[in-house]
């Protein structure tokens, strides 16, 4: 532990959140919610950031809920436990900070697109979904992933659907992403079921161990479901329909929030039950990493070349996330710990980018009204600053060199050349690149309305977006430059974790 | 490992026939149309669920299941109801096709899984001797109370059930925010004015 | 394997996932909203009940323990006696389990000679799977190893033992069927306010009125698109 | 109004009932089927029933809906709260073993277990009511006669 004293510090990122969510509910509409919650995000960082230390000089802690640990001669403990390593610590980091940036920014636009009265169960509603983020990312718990992940997406559906006062469609959207995230959920059930039966615990570490050289059917039936029932909440490419709805009509620090964590997350999951439970001889595993390139490819391509058509840039935005997811699997389905690794740093670059345009679009639909293109003609000259930093995180997103997005597309390029996969390295990099070519195309037509396009001679004149909006966007945006020069945080950190990941799957350092 | 088998006893007629009382409520459930008649069946299935977790030795999951399932869910489904709709229309025919496919294919993956899975019922399953056998042995020695499930379901799993708490509070967290003071009555189309923005108390600040 | 034993080692799990097939398929056919919901339900019940089921012992009963149960100290020092002198018939011999067990209390309990041993109790078909708890009394537990021996013995010979059933996957429903309820008010709400909004609760006219208001011209239900080609249709239309 | 006289004094001859046996459920979950969900559901339908019987508006006032926000944070907060008490006691995140620590005979298991079900008891309950008032007080779209 880095700090003596705090041996319940693993604990602390979701009990805070937890406890403070209930409270938010019973205050008084307006500032307070928001400035409890702001508080509660930034105490969970701290503590995240903590966390991320201690596993980063001690190895990967173990907690025990309630002490029920794993008794003398028992491989699995009797309760849940949390297990940290470097890879979650790294997201818990990455979802904590991402929250503690965008709550502060929800405020005036909340105060817009909320109204007054609900602002107290809309923070709620948001803490325990960033509770929910936080939790099933930490445990180690098969099951306690399914009980977290619906704490999240529930919350989720109710907030996607508060975008209903600026557009009827945001319901339908909801409703969609509750039918595909329910669906989704009762198939990662099914898959912990038949684990379950196949070896008789829920615990990931033990459930590697009880799997390990089992190649039953129950077992390979159980990785699918799982996968995809994963894979329907991740919105991997076919199965990605609920997400842009559900993204571009959400309110618009709701979208910020979710674009820049929710998937996220699920990639981890993917991460860990790919790795950490199932990462042994499993003939199934190497099928699903040979879906993971088609389907990541596929991906790449296709939501970014419907992206440059979408008229809506919030719409355009949220393709392009099932594009970048994509390029997570890409990584992921290397196999190895350069392709881990550079999955990883991808999540949390993407973040990075994805939280900076949203909230740069989400400046836009204060002011404007709305996000479609035509309400971005002329930015440049009406909002200076929200259309540079929308531009610079732009260019990160297309992977232009001083911007973090460069070092996501490099590392992806390289592992490439060092793994033998069905298709040969130097295809991947060239569809990597022209992928990122599609991405300019698109982040061009946008660059083009803010900078090239007159204003429109009817437009009332607008401000700036208010300072705190303002700030709390540019603070995303030189991260995006920052973290191109501070390569060593994250790529150092990512490469740890992939490493990490990597061993415990491959049965080296079972924490047991 | 193989040598267990279920037995066949007269119980499993009994099972049978509220497993076909099952499939026969979930098949009408598919075809009628009358949404009032489709709730009330879900309410039965429920029921039957919960006759079958009693003969299933799962007392707690019955009692659940007949409170939650048949109680409070048909009753939330019925009122919803009331603010919908009476009848479903005709559903498209394409879609019976694809969601015929995707049921096939999936109900394909579970039924492959069966192929290898420990007979049913029995006591040396994987399932049945790890961790859950810990509880019962454990549950006298830790905890001291005699409903096991109750000492897992409250203290070795009970963080779990914090998280079900949890998720209570956010559906209705959920239902608050949609359907509570200061929700629209439904939303605004594209073209509408922005509703709501005369009644709210945003006190005129310019931000 | 024989081909009766297996069907009906197994018939249980079909008809759950028939069930839970007909659950699916309401659900994608997507119809009605309401619809919908319900058929989410009926899909997640049947999963539930398929959970339920991994956890049946034959011959068990419900994981609510029998006998003179009381917390008090003659209890808890008879049972730990009892339960060593159980896991003597049916480990062969680890006759120091009682004296781990008497004192122990909590989380400190030594389980050497228990955990480790019961998955690999399997040699024992019958006694392995689960807990011998005798309603004997603890007086009667107490008099000494041989006499419990004796009376598990004997009880075991007449199948007066009670075997548990495994509570674990009752715990775990019971969450998901509070998450499942949860899921269906959230549902409902959304489809009330859609009804509202739309006035209409049909996924494909719902679908057509936001293909409309997206891009102007009218998605032509005859075509009967389903999710996939929905999207892909609007994506080139653009 | 006669006309659901026979159901209002069902209702009121049963509600009594339902009430204390969604109590014995609360607190004999320990020892046979039953617990905090199951006694919270089942309090909240002795409400819908009252509902159903005298109108949503009656139960309004028994009940008020101000309320239920309350009830639903203070049984989420019991339960969280019993975890965080024995956080700040040293123990692990609802290790209950340190709320009665000398007792030999789990005591402290045993008052954990009451607080966190008599939490979820109050969360489940006043949840349901509250989702129940929120359906039942929405003026539908259409009205009953225009079906």
């Amino acid at each position: 532990m880095a700090i003596p004293g705090l041996e319940q510090l693993p604990v602390l990122p979701v009990v805070i959140p937890l406890v403070a969510a209930p409270l938010t509910l019973l205050m008084k509409p307006g500032r307070a919610p928001w400035a409890w919650a702001t508080l509660v995000s930034w105490v969970t960082f701290v503590t995240t950031l903590l966390l991320l230390e201690g596993v980063w000089v001690n190895g990967p802690i173990e907690y025990a809920m309630g002490g029920w640990g794993a008794p003398d001669g028992m491989t699995a403990p009797l309760g849940i436990t949390y297990y940290i390593d470097l890879a979650n610590a790294l997201v818990l980091t990455l979802v904590a900070g991402i929250a503690s940036v965008v709550f502060p920014y929800a405020y005036y636009s909340v105060e817009s697109e909320i109204d007054h009265r609900q602002t107290p169960a809309f923070y709620t509603a948001l803490l325990i979904c960033f509770t929910g983020l936080l939790g099933v990312t930490i445990t180690g718990d098969a099951f306690n992933v399914f009980v977290f992940l619906e704490i999240s997406s529930l919350s989720t559906y109710a907030l996607v659907a508060m975008g209903a006062r600026n557009d009827r469609r945001a319901l339908t959207a909801s409703f969609n992403y509750l039918v595909m995230g329910t669906i989704g959920a009762t198939f990662f059930v099914i898959g912990i079921g038949l684990l379950y039966q196949a070896t008789g615990t829920l615990n990931m570490l033990d459930l590697h161990q009880q799997l390990m050289g089992q190649s039953n059917r129950m077992v390979e039936a159980g990785f699918a479901f799982i996968i995809t029932g994963i894979g329907l909440k991740l919105a991997m490419v076919p199965l990605h329909l609920w997400l842009p709805n559900a993204y571009c009509y959400a309110p618009s620090a709701i979208s910020a929030f979710l674009a820049a964590t929710a998937t996220k997350v699920q990639v981890y999951i993917i991460l860990r039950f790919m790795f950490t439970v199932f990462g042994f001889e499993f003939a199934f595993l190497d099928v699903a990493l040979n879906a993971f390139i088609i389907l990541g490819i596929a991906g790449m391509f296709y939501a970014s070349f419907v992206a440059v058509f979408r008229d809506n840039v919030k719409q355009m935005l949220a393709y392009s996330s099932i594009a970048q997811i994509g390029y997570m699997l890409l990584g992921i389905s290397f196999g190895t710990v350069d392709g881990v690794a550079a999955s990883l740093i991808h999540v949390f670059n993407h973040a990075l980018m994805k939280a900076a345009l949203f909230m740069g679009v989400g400046c836009v639909v204060l002011r404007i009204g709305y996000s479609n293109f035509s309400a971005f003609n002329g930015l440049a000259k009406r909002m200076p600053w929200t259309a540079w930093g929308l531009i610079i995180s732009g260019l990160s997103l297309v992977g232009v060199p001083l911007t973090v997005g460069f070092i996501s597309k490099w590392k992806l390029m390289e592992a490439a050349f060092q793994t033998q996969t069905i298709i040969p390295p130097l295809l991947i990099v060239l569809l990597i690149g022209a992928s990122s070519l599609l991405a300019a195309i698109y982040i061009g037509r946008l660059a083009y309305a803010m900078l090239l396009q007159p204003v429109p001679e009817d437009a009332e004149p607008v401000k700036e977006a208010p300072h705190l909006m303002r700030i709390t966007m540019w603070i995303m945006v030189l991260a995006n430059i920052w973290f191109f020069f501070q390569t060593d945080v994250t790529v150092g950190v990512a490469t740890r974790a992939a490493q990490a990941l990597l061993d415990t799957g491959l049965g080296y350092g079972g924490a047991y | 490992m193989e040598d267990f088998q279920t037995p066949l006893q007269p119980i499993i007629l009994l099972d049978l026939a509220i497993l076909s009382l099952l499939i026969a409520t979930a098949f009408a459930m598919m075809r009628v149309r009358r949404l009032f008649a489709v709730v009330m069946l879900s309410g039965i299935f429920s029921f039957l669920a919960a006759l079958f977790f009693v003969s299933l030795d799962a007392v707690d999951v019955a009692f659940t299941e007949a409170a939650v399932g048949a109680g409070i869910s048909t009753v939330l489904m019925l009122t919803g109801m009331l603010l919908t709709a009476r009848r479903e229309k005709p559903a498209v025919p394409g879609h019976k096709n694809i969601a015929m496919v995707i049921c096939l294919v999936t109900g394909a993956a579970l039924f492959y899984a069966t192929i290898d899975m420990p007979a049913f019922g029995d006591p040396n399953a994987p399932a049945n001797i790890h961790i859950g056998q810990e509880f019962v042995e454990r549950t006298p020695q830790d905890i001291e109370i005699p409903n096991i499930v109750t000492a897992v379901l409250a203290s070795y799993r009970g963080f779990d059930t914090l998280g079900e708490v949890l998720v209570v509070f956010a559906a209705g967290v959920g239902v608050m925010l949609l359907l509570g003071a200061g929700s629209l009555r439904g939303g605004r189309k594209v073209k509408d004015d922005r509703p709501g923005d005369d009644e709210t108390e945003h006190d005129g600040r310019e931000f | 394997m024989d081909i009766i034993e297996f069907i009906v080692g197994r018939y249980n799990y079909w008809i759950f996932i028939t069930l839970m097939m007909m659950g699916l398929y309401i659900v994608i056919s997507r119809g009605n909203l309401v619809k919908t919901i319900v058929g989410l339900n009926l899909f997640q019940t049947s999963v539930f009940i398929f959970y339920i089921s991994i956890g049946k012992i034959v011959g068990g009963t419900a994981p609510i323990i029998v006998g003179n149960y009381k917390a008090d100290d003659s209890y808890g020092d008879g049972h730990g006696d009892g339960y060593g002198a159980d896991a003597t018939v049916t480990d062969h011999g680890n006759s120091g389990a009682s004296e781990n067990l008497h004192d122990t209390d909590g989380l400190d309990l030594p389980s050497n000679s228990l955990s480790a041993d019961v998955p690999a109790g399997g040699e024992v078909s019958a006694a392995s799977g689960s807990l011998h708890q005798m309603p004997e009394t603890a007086a009667d537990m107490a008099s000494g190893t041989d006499a419990a021996y004796a009376s598990v013995a004997d009880a075991a010979a007449q199948g007066a033992e009670v075997i548990y059933t495994n509570p674990l996957p009752h715990v775990l429903i019971l969450t998901a069927i509070v998450v499942g309820v949860a899921t269906t008010a959230v549902g409902l709400a959304l489809a009330v306010r859609i009804r509202e909004a739309y006035g209409t609760i049909e996924e494909d006219e719902l679908e057509a009125e936001d293909h409309f208001a997206e891009f102007g011209v009218p998605l032509h239900p005859e075509q009967g698109q389903g999710r996939g080609q929905g999207s892909q249709t609007q994506g080139g239309a653009a | 109004m006669m006309a659901h006289l026979i159901l209002r004094v069902t209702i009121k001859l049963l509600f009594a009932p339902i009430i204390i046996f969604a109590l014995y459920v609360q607190f004999h979950g320990d020892y046979g089927p039953g617990g905090g969900f199951q006694a919270g559901v089942i309090f909240a339908a002795a409400f819908v029933l009252h509902a159903l019987g005298f109108g949503i508006d009656e139960t309004k006032k028994v009940l008020p809906p101000k309320v239920l926000p309350w009830l639903m944070v203070i049984g989420v907060l019991f339960y969280a709260g019993t975890g965080v008490a024995t956080l700040l006691l040293g123990e692990n995140f609802l290790d209950y073993d340190i709320l009665q620590p000398d007792s030999h005979h789990h005591a402290g298991q045993h008052i954990g277990i009451i607080l966190v079900e008599l939490g979820v008891g109050i969360a489940v309950a006043s949840t349901m009511l509250t989702i129940f008032y929120h359906f039942a007080g929405r003026e539908p779209e259409i009205r009953d006669e225009d079906w």
